[in-house]
């Protein structure tokens, strides 16, 4: 569960964004989307935890894309081709995919929520989802993998300033564009989380948390999140990241 | 080489333990390893009642350390007993209850909860949690309050009682008397230093409870100044812990004046630091001139 | 970009300036780039006579920070009058005057020494130094000491008197209180904190004081909390510092309620970092959306 | 005086000992031997001195030979050749040359402190000095630099543990196989430096000091060595690391 992964590529995909390919049998052959890698960079005390954006499991390599935010993810970009990454995972407990073929199924993603939907569209139109995405972004330069979105069904992009797409919110895009949904899924920042469980409250919907972790693990309660209003909490790094929109209290 | 180390109520084949808070009840590390190979294992703190503890953000990663406020998260103690303990024993090693509480009352029924199960070796008084709002560092920054709480818990009950001491006082030293004469059996040192980090870009503190307890190798020239002072002056053992990260921490913990040393943050950024430190140690040891863990402990003290 | 900063006694044209003891008296680092950028110079600890201090080794490395104890080798009070300030004086810079002693009467000799050269604007009550046999920590640990020694010092002078802090102590806003009271202009926080570092060869404490005074970013979590905290409960302004190494660090202190920011041990690995961090202070600002250093004093606190 | 001096060649010349060739155009015009660099190691807080060994003036070029001790001499042995040191330097005073060319000189080294003892002896016989050279190490693996220091006068080694040469103290080299001295330079630890000086105490000589230090340019009192019982000092990273005998208190 704590491995060496030797980075096989590196690329700025978007500002401040960069994708790594990384070498691994095992991970590449278990994951589940949604899962991420808790990333120890050398010289900080805690891992980073950044989630598995894609899989391919007969070339054994899994990829992250990652938001360089501060001292860490910036340590973690200057990592080169042929550098190893020591990472603990796959962690949590990914998105289900709830095999119903038929549903039509809403990914929603913002910023540094959308690589895990990645590998989840990948694998619902794999078993024959029918997949439609929307995508928020900062600007026009934030934004990576629409093209890679679209090949998998149809993508909305949205951009908080306007400069691609519709400017706004993901929770903006009108319903005459969206097909009726059976089912969502969703991954950002917390008040995205909210807006989208709010507007999308009569269908069932899954949301993957983030929080400041410590262990990474379920050993030391950094990242519990309260499902409801009497105590009641589940760790994001094991129970987690990813909860029935219902099971969490998100304040 | 003998690295195992006699303390009061504990007979350690080694003397690392995972620090309490930092490994939970053992279950997510033993996917990680046996649990057997540890000296013993200090559990999470107990609270009579379930606790859900802070807001998050709970942690926070400095220089060399980290801060964390979780507050005393915990089923609470009878539910520790049912379900976390059993598991901890199966892998019989021996278990420190780690107990905290906002009254002295609180404290006597969580160390009575303890005893009435066989199958802990120890309490540790946490008197020294930075992170609640009453009790905890209030105990552990006024020598009489601390007295106090360790006299209630001795007379509670016949298990060996160590009484984790807080770093955030002016006299170490006074705190450690003060304990040692109310029965304490050994001393647990050092708890997190009270700090605090502010997040530039939404200009408030990181942590949601503002401050948060820092720890790891930051801390730990405090740590073992504390221990080498308070051992000058205390005839009880310590289990020492601060910033421990591999083989020579534990050894500059013994040159101290520790008997025993326990093992936090570390675990978060290696999963497997206890089991590498313990296979670790005889050549360390071996490597500074030691036979075993007992010729070490205080020999730094000139 | 605004970035000046009034302080009593002290109008600084930024507020960044070398922390006492990490500076000398200016000469080495004068070699480096003109002092006159600076918003102030502290001085090193002034005594009454030259002092030689401790034996060495007198300093050690830890995780992210390191350990001091020099021991307030300077070469007197007079000495340091006649070659010193003039020297700094030069750079029409705001020459701070850190005092130190081992009785109150000597604080008010000192105090009053630098108060006859005009060349001097503010003191620094050093009453925190960890690392001499008396004065020094004593005075800094107690309430009432403090409090008597600033009250004679301001009686001595009618220099602003700054009063350095140690983080020694149980309660940090206890202490600022007694000073305030007593009369103190501003507050300096934190010192060091003390610690210890066993050199496993020798067995034996790296440094030969045995202790010293930790510093460095390792400690900067516990600075910030407690100007946070003493921010809260006094109206005098604080002098920040403890592990400051680029402008977003003095953002930080100032969000915590400094008004200004000392600079200590990064000097020692970036002899450039003052003048870098007083050049890349008004784009720190900005980013974070300030005017002016005055707009973000205490702006984290919530 | 703060600089960035990229590793031209990097080479294991002994057990745990590392010499690594720098390139930089004003430290090779100026140093004097004896001088140090101050050091900044990657993650470190403090610097660490380290003498230059050589210098190449004309391919500007100085050299460092440095024994693994601790953690920031191990780190400095991973830098590869290429990467940039961040340096503090020339620091320091250096030997005096003394260029009274027929004075018969002897250089006594032990371990860490052989590496400034080169560049001197070379500077030495330059001006036409005659040189006799004894040379201490740990065991026959630690030693290095002995052909090098062959060529430029009678070299003397001795090893500890007698793995090599005599067995012994470079002060147990007996007045037999050494000239008749008219100065000598030493550089070692400070044991042996004591006893450097009491051996030769009727000949004048120069010792070279080793103290931690903190600020590595005389401001912070890191490294004060007493002058005398009184309270006089000096600060070994401004005033020295070169001493005469005399001027230093060694306790
Ligand atoms: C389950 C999960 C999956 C994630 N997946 C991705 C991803 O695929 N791509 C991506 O770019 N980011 C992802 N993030 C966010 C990513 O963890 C943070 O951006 C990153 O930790 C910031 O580290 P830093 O060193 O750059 O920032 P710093 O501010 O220097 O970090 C300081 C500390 O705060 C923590 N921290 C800061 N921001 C966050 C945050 N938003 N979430 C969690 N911890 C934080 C850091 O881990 C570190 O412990 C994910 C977070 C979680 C919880
Ligand atoms: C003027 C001068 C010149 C030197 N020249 C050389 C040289 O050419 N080659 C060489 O191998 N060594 C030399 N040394 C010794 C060298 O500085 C130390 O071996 C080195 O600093 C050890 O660092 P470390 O990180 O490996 O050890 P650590 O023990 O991890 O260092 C911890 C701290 O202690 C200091 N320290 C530890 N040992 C010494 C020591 N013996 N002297 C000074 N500081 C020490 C370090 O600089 C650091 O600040 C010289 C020392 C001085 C003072
Ligand atoms: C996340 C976390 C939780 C902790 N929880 C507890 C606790 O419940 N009880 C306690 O006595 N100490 C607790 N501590 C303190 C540690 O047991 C230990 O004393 C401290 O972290 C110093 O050791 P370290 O530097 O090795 O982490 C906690 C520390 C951390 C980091
Ligand atoms: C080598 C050294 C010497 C110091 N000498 C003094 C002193 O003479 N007087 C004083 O008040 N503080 C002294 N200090 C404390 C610093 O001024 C400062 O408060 C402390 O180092 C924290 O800041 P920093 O982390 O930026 O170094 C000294 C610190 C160091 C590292
Ligand atoms: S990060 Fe430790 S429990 Fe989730
Ligand atoms: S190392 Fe600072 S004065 Fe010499």
């Amino acid at each position: 569960m704590q491995q060496e992964l030797r980075i096989i590529s590196k690329q700025k995909i978007a500002r401040d964004t960069v994708e790594m390919v990384l070498e691994n049998k095992s991970i590449s052959q278990v994951t589940v989307p949604g899962q991420f890698l808790h990333i120890h960079v050398q010289g900080h005390m805690l891992r980073r935890p950044i989630s598995i954006a894609n899989v391919d499991a007969s070339n054994y390599t899994v990829t992250i894309i990652f938001k360089i935010l501060g001292e860490g993810t910036r340590k973690l970009s200057t990592y080169d081709v042929g550098n190893k990454i020591d990472v603990l995972g796959p962690n949590g407990n990914g998105f289900p995919l709830d095999n119903t073929t038929q549903a039509s199924t809403l990914l929603v993603g913002g910023g540094i929520g959308v690589p895990p939907l990645y590998y989840l569209a990948k694998k619902l139109t794999e078993q024959g989802t029918v997949v439609t995405t929307i995508l928020g972004f900062q600007s026009k330069e934030h934004i990576f993998y629409e093209e890679k979105f679209r090949e998998l069904g149809n993508t909305i992009v949205v951009t908080n300033d306007g400069s691609y797409g519709e400017k706004g919110f993901v929770t903006n895009v009108p319903d005459e564009v969206l097909p009726t949904i059976d089912r969502y899924y969703s991954c950002g920042p917390l008040p995205m989380l909210k807006a989208v469980k709010e507007r999308w409250i009569t269908v069932p919907g899954y949301l993957s948390l983030e929080e400041r972790m410590g262990c990474g693990i379920g050993a030391c309660f950094a990242c519990a999140v309260p499902t409801d209003d009497r105590g009641g909490y589940k760790k994001i790094c094991q129970d987690g990241p990813v909860f029935t929109a219902e099971e969490v209290y998100l304040g | 080489m003998n690295i195992a180390v006699e303390l009061p109520g504990l007979a350690l084949k080694n003397p690392i333990m995972p620090a309490s808070g930092c490994f939970g009840f053992g279950r997510e590390y033993s996917k990680f390893y046996d649990l057997h190979v540890l000296g013993a294992v200090i559990m999470k703190a107990a609270t009579l009642q379930a606790r859900f503890g802070n807001p998050t953000p709970r942690v926070a990663e400095t220089s060399a350390g980290m801060l964390n406020a979780i507050g005393l998260q915990n089923p609470g103690v009878e539910k520790i007993i049912k379900t976390e303990v059993p598991f901890l024993a199966s892998f019989s090693v021996p278990v420190i209850a780690n107990i905290a509480g906002s009254t002295i009352e609180e404290y006597r029924q969580v160390a009575k909860a303890f005893e009435q199960t066989n199958q802990v070796a120890a309490l540790e008084l946490n008197i020294s949690c930075p992170n609640v709002k009453e009790g905890g560092i209030q105990f552990g920054t006024h020598p009489q309050m601390a007295q106090k709480v360790t006299e209630a818990v001795k007379e509670a009950t016949n298990l060996p009682v160590y009484v984790k001491l807080s770093p955030n006082v002016s006299d170490i030293v006074e705190m450690a008397k003060a304990v040692e004469k109310a029965g304490a059996d050994g001393l647990s040192m050092i708890n997190t230093l009270t700090g605090m980090q502010i997040h530039l870009a939404s200009r408030k503190p990181v942590i949601a409870n503002r401050t948060g307890g820092l720890s790891g190798p930051a801390i730990k020239p405090i740590a073992i100044r504390m221990i080498y002072e308070v051992k000058q002056h205390v005839s009880i053992p310590i289990i020492g812990m601060g910033g421990v990260m591999q083989a020579e921490d534990v050894l500059e913990f013994l040159l101290a004046g520790a008997s025993a040393v326990a093992v936090g943050t570390a675990n978060f950024q290696n999963p497997y630091v206890c089991k590498e430190i313990i296979e670790q140690l005889p050549y360390t040891l071996k490597q500074y001139g030691f036979n075993s863990v007992k010729e070490a402990i205080g020999k730094g003290i000139v």
